[in-house]
């Protein structure tokens, strides 16, 4: 009953967040092309080819994890710009269902980001992905994208309250999710057959990325009402 | 501590850093009151009222709210308590409509409240399809009280809810209260606007230096 | 109740002021005494190393230093938890929390910059891309991030309730560091590790040396965390002078302006 | 067209997007009044006021402010003019008397003026050195007043100034006014608090649906 | 007189911008560890010393660009959150001593930071400066300092105004600034005597750069005013 509750919270919050996205297409018409335009400028200050593609990975997962502090930051401002989240909270929402809620926008919007970015790699880096290491990079994806969220969203409720958030944020958000930085990077390595890797080599670290996400997700599950609380 | 009392607060004692906004306050509330605090400015008033919330933790003392204690058993009140504080908690980039929509979704109320609510505080029809971001101060303050009116709260705690709401409004206002108390909610209200939450008021308050000075009737 | 509780256990002066100025007191020479004997053993008694010569010395205050930082994190955990599972606890915790993340940093930063001291003279550079030094770094930033999130003020049970989440996280990435070695090695196919740890060979003064290092710096680590939790106590009118006195002041104030 | 007149706007129009704000308004404000705008929510008195602070572009008619087009000279009327809007225009990381002392700076007024501003609004003292994001809404309030007055406008224009002051505060506010009439300024403000600015004003306009109604003495 | 008083508003701005910063320590507690923190990814994403020390140089200015988003977007909230840009719009303040000062306090801030940041490449990435390429790397700190800060106050104030502007600032900046990321990256390194560079090719990439600050800076300075007015 109460996890259906929460369920239920977090299909209305996370419908409102992708209602707004879909108002104002900030992450379509900003984010994705300022993600794309990291992706040129650092093919721009390596400017070597070979070098490039064997680096490929970690530019997209570092493309992506930039645009992840933009992507949050928006994510938040909407719920305290005019004390929206002050609000929730008195009316007891559910804060599960809206750690959920966030969390699960989150995902939607980061994983279209990343589609592109992926695609933007093998245009502009020249990597290839046998159909073999496809499911392999999806499922990174997958797992990365969820651990991201749910680091986006814990730190994201947390800064919200307080002052001087747009620079708190990063600080603490970034120590957090280098693993998932590191982690991402190696399968999509992997998958991407670089830097020596073959696509075997990439299943364990899409287990690490799975066990961190399953760890924040739990955590963020159980602790976000301590930290929207007051 | 078991009374018949919406709010029962003792010795309640609110820190900001080392600042005691509240410093130790008794009060009780019963039930269909419409209590007026009223005090200079930096008395408290607001910070009582995100106490009773649930919004600011009590550093000492006590406070019961619908006969829970908020230290232990907030999350049994909140949700029958209804907070309208100087921000309005609006979401900019939807439309009047859609915000009233999202916290109707929330407490399962349904459709039509929503636009009876819409009606009600007269931003219906072409208002209620504008961006909140839109909107003029007042049509703003208009719409949370749309959305405060959909959760048909027991406690309603306002601060300041009259201002930058027209004449009109501010009847209407007054009305939705009243009603409000008609079928059985209390209200506790802070305002600066002696001449009319003093007649709106059953019983009035002097909140100052973080305490209540004298509870006149 | 937060207040209550608070009460009674800070107010009381015993509580905080009597116990711990005589065992901080007693802690205090212990740590002296011991750091004493560390600096005398480690500077002069034991032998230098083979291959790393006088260099191996700095290890009497690296190790320890990151042990102890290890454990003040712990210690954060560990009240941070107290804080966030008890019904109703007392803010004690939470300076418990603040003051031990404090000396933690302070620690890392000593085991950092005693670290890269050690790599200049071993390695010849400061820093190497070994996954126990970034993940250093990381666990580093982590708690200067927590301390961050302390020093923002608001209500004292906003700034409890907020870190002490952060704290219980971040005491997750210790295990990472201390494994980042074992862990990069199975995951990571062309391991960069450029030191197998602790192969330092080690005769018996040596080690006990080292150990009384380890000791020396719990007593200080100690000695720290009991004064700086009275400091922050002393900061949050907690104190029951304080906050009557707090108290006392804010209700003669009217605004000036009072009907 | 030179006149005499502090403002002289006629068949102004402003837009939002497509939507018309100000639909065509003529008037004019003579030197020394204190002009009161009322009206509905939405009416259109902000947007005016904004209008003649030179903040929202005029889309056609013409508006000249203390003897300049706006259009053309907004520089020159700037100065010149004071503008209380709904925010506060604070900064929440710097004490009171940091806020009003950068406006000093930065119009060259002395410090002495300073303390005064800050003594006036009953904001000295203890309060002076709080950092304004720990103040309460009306302490708020009154420091943005006590940057405007140190500012010494020519032409005041407020919206809803009395917004979160207490009865102290506003009896204070009133005699700033009267007194910065009574040496020269002139004062445009819009409220809802009809009971006492009818008192303060020597003229109520009358302001709908993005015109002047009527200009009732 | 003009120019006099205009220098006076910069004087009082920056005195402000540099007062808050001293109040609220951000760039101190929360931006160097960040962009040190940034650093270290870096260098263990990429994890190959070789390859490290040649793209040192590009690393320290990545850092540094995310954290200049970072900083400026504090420095226009401090602006916005209450309507205080509003305020001196309206108090007819002039813009160019705005736009002054505020470049002035970032110029400041930014310079802290890459003092710190090329510390850190120093000992992180093992990169060697000689006496004789101390003054380029420091003319080279000092000219792409003054163009990011001029572009920085520039697309802040633009900006500032607009909703979403947490989104739409870094998409705006980022193409404006990626000339002065490449000259300073080719300088730096040819400062570093890394990737083949010698010293004496730095010097004409310092000349685009502070080309580059000039057009920026005359730029702000008349254009400011039509910024922040809407
Ligand atoms: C900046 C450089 C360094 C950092 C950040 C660093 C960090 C650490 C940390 C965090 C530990 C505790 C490990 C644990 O028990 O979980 C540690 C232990 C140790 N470090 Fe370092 N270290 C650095 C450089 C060095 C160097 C250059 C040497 C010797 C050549 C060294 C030798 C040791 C030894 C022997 C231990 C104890 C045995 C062990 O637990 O591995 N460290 N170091
Ligand atoms: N940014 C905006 N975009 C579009 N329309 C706007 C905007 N701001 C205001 N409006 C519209 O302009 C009209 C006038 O707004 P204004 O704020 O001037 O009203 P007001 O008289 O101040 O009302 P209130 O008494 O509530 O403050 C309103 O109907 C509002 O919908
Ligand atoms: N975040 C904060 N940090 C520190 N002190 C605060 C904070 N918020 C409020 N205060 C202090 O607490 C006291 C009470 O504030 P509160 O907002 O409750 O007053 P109020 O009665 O609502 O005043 P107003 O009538 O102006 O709204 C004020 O003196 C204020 O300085
Ligand atoms: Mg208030
Ligand atoms: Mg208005």
């Amino acid at each position: 009953m109460k996890s259906q509750s929460t369920l239920r919270i977090a299909r209305v919050v996370a419908g409102k967040d992708l209602q707004i996205e879909f108002r104002s297409h900030v992450v379509i018409n900003r984010i994705v092309p300022f993600a794309a335009l990291v992706m040129v400028m650092f093919a721009f200050a390596l400017d070597d080819d070979l070098l490039l593609a064997r680096v490929a990975g970690g530019l997209v997962w570092l493309a992506t994890l930039f645009s992840l502090f933009i992507i949050v930051q928006r994510s938040f401002a909407i719920e305290t710009a005019d004390g929206a989240l002050d609000a929730l909270r008195v009316a007891g929402v559910n804060p599960a269902g809206i750690f959920l809620g966030k969390a699960l926008a989150l995902v939607v919007q980061l994983f279209l980001l990343e589609i592109t970015l992926i695609g933007a790699a093998i245009v502009l880096y020249r990597v290839h992905v046998e159909p073999s290491s496809a499911v392999l990079l999806v499922t990174c994806m997958f797992c990365a994208t969820l651990g991201l969220a749910f680091v986006g969203t814990i730190f994201g409720g947390l800064a919200a309250g307080m002052r001087g958030r747009e620079t708190l944020l990063p600080l603490l958000m970034l120590p957090a999710i280098a693993p998932v930085l590191i982690g991402a990077t190696k399968a999509t390595e992997a998958a991407f057959n670089t830097s020596g890797m073959v696509t075997s080599e990439g299943w364990p670290w899409v287990g690490l990325l799975a066990v961190f996400a399953a760890v924040f997700g739990v955590g963020g599950l159980s602790a976000f009402s301590s930290l929207i609380e007051e | 501590m078991k009374t018949g009392n919406i709010v029962e607060m003792h010795d309640a004692v609110v820190v900001y850093g080392d600042f005691p906004a509240l410093a130790g306050m008794t009060f009780s509330v019963r039930k269909g009151e419409i209590l007026l605090l009223q005090g200079p400015n930096g008395a408290g008033k607001s910070t009582l009222l995100r106490t009773c919330a649930g919004l600011t933790p009590i550093f000492r003392g006590t406070a019961e709210v619908l006969g829970h204690d908020l230290r232990t058993e907030r999350d049994l009140v909140r949700h029958r308590v209804g907070f309208l504080g100087h921000s309005n908690g609006l979401f900019s980039d939807l439309t009047i409509r859609e915000n009233v929509m999202f916290w109707s979704r929330l407490v399962d109320a349904g459709d039509d409240e929503t636009e009876a609510a819409l009606e009600r505080m007269g931003i219906g029809g072409r208002l209620a399809d504008l961006r909140v971001g839109e909107l003029s101060a007042g049509q703003k303050r208009r719409c949370s009280l749309a959305n405060l009116v959909v959760r048909r709260a027991e406690l309603w705690l306002l601060d300041e809810p009259h201002a930058g709401l027209d004449g009109g409004g501010r009847d209407e206002l007054d009305a939705i209260l009243r009603q409000a108390v008609a079928s059985g909610a209390t209200v506790i209200l802070a305002s600066h606007e002696l001449e009319r939450t003093r007649q709106l008021a059953t019983r009035v308050v002097q909140v100052s230096g973080g305490q209540i000075l004298d509870a006149s009737l | 109740m937060y207040g209550d509780n608070d009460m009674n256990h800070d107010s009381t002066p015993d509580a905080v002021g009597g116990v711990a100025t005589t065992t901080s007191r007693t802690i205090g020479v212990l740590a002296i005494v011991a750091m004493t004997w560390v600096l005398v053993s480690g500077l002069f008694l034991t032998p230098a190393d083979i291959n790393q010569g006088d260099a191996v010395r700095i290890m009497y205050v690296h190790v320890p230093t990151a042990w102890i930082a290890y454990l003040a994190f712990i210690v954060t955990g560990a009240a941070s938890l107290a804080w966030l599972l008890k019904k109703s606890p007392s803010l004690a915790f939470d300076r418990v929390a603040g003051a031990s993340a404090e000396v933690g940093v302070l620690f890392m930063a000593m085991t950092l910059i005693s670290g890269s001291l050690w790599g200049r003279l071993t390695w010849g550079t400061f820093w190497v891309w070994d996954p126990r030094l970034t993940t250093t770094a990381f666990l580093f930033v982590t708690y200067i991030g927590y301390l961050a999130v302390r020093g923002l003020g608001g209500s004292p049970q906003q700034r409890a309730q907020r870190s002490a989440v952060i704290a219980s996280l971040a005491v997750l990435e210790i295990p990472l560091v201390h494994f980042s070695v074992v862990l990069w090695r199975s995951l990571h196919q062309s391991a960069s590790v450029l030191r197998p740890d602790g192969d330092v060979k080690m005769d018996g003064l040596m080690l006990f040396t080292l150990f009384s290092g380890v000791l020396a710096f719990t007593f200080t680590f100690l000695w720290l965390v009991i004064h700086r939790q009275r400091m922050l106590l002393m900061r949050d009118v907690v104190g029951e002078k304080g906050l009557e006195a707090a108290i006392r002041e804010r209700r003669r104030d009217h605004g000036g302006v009072v009907a």
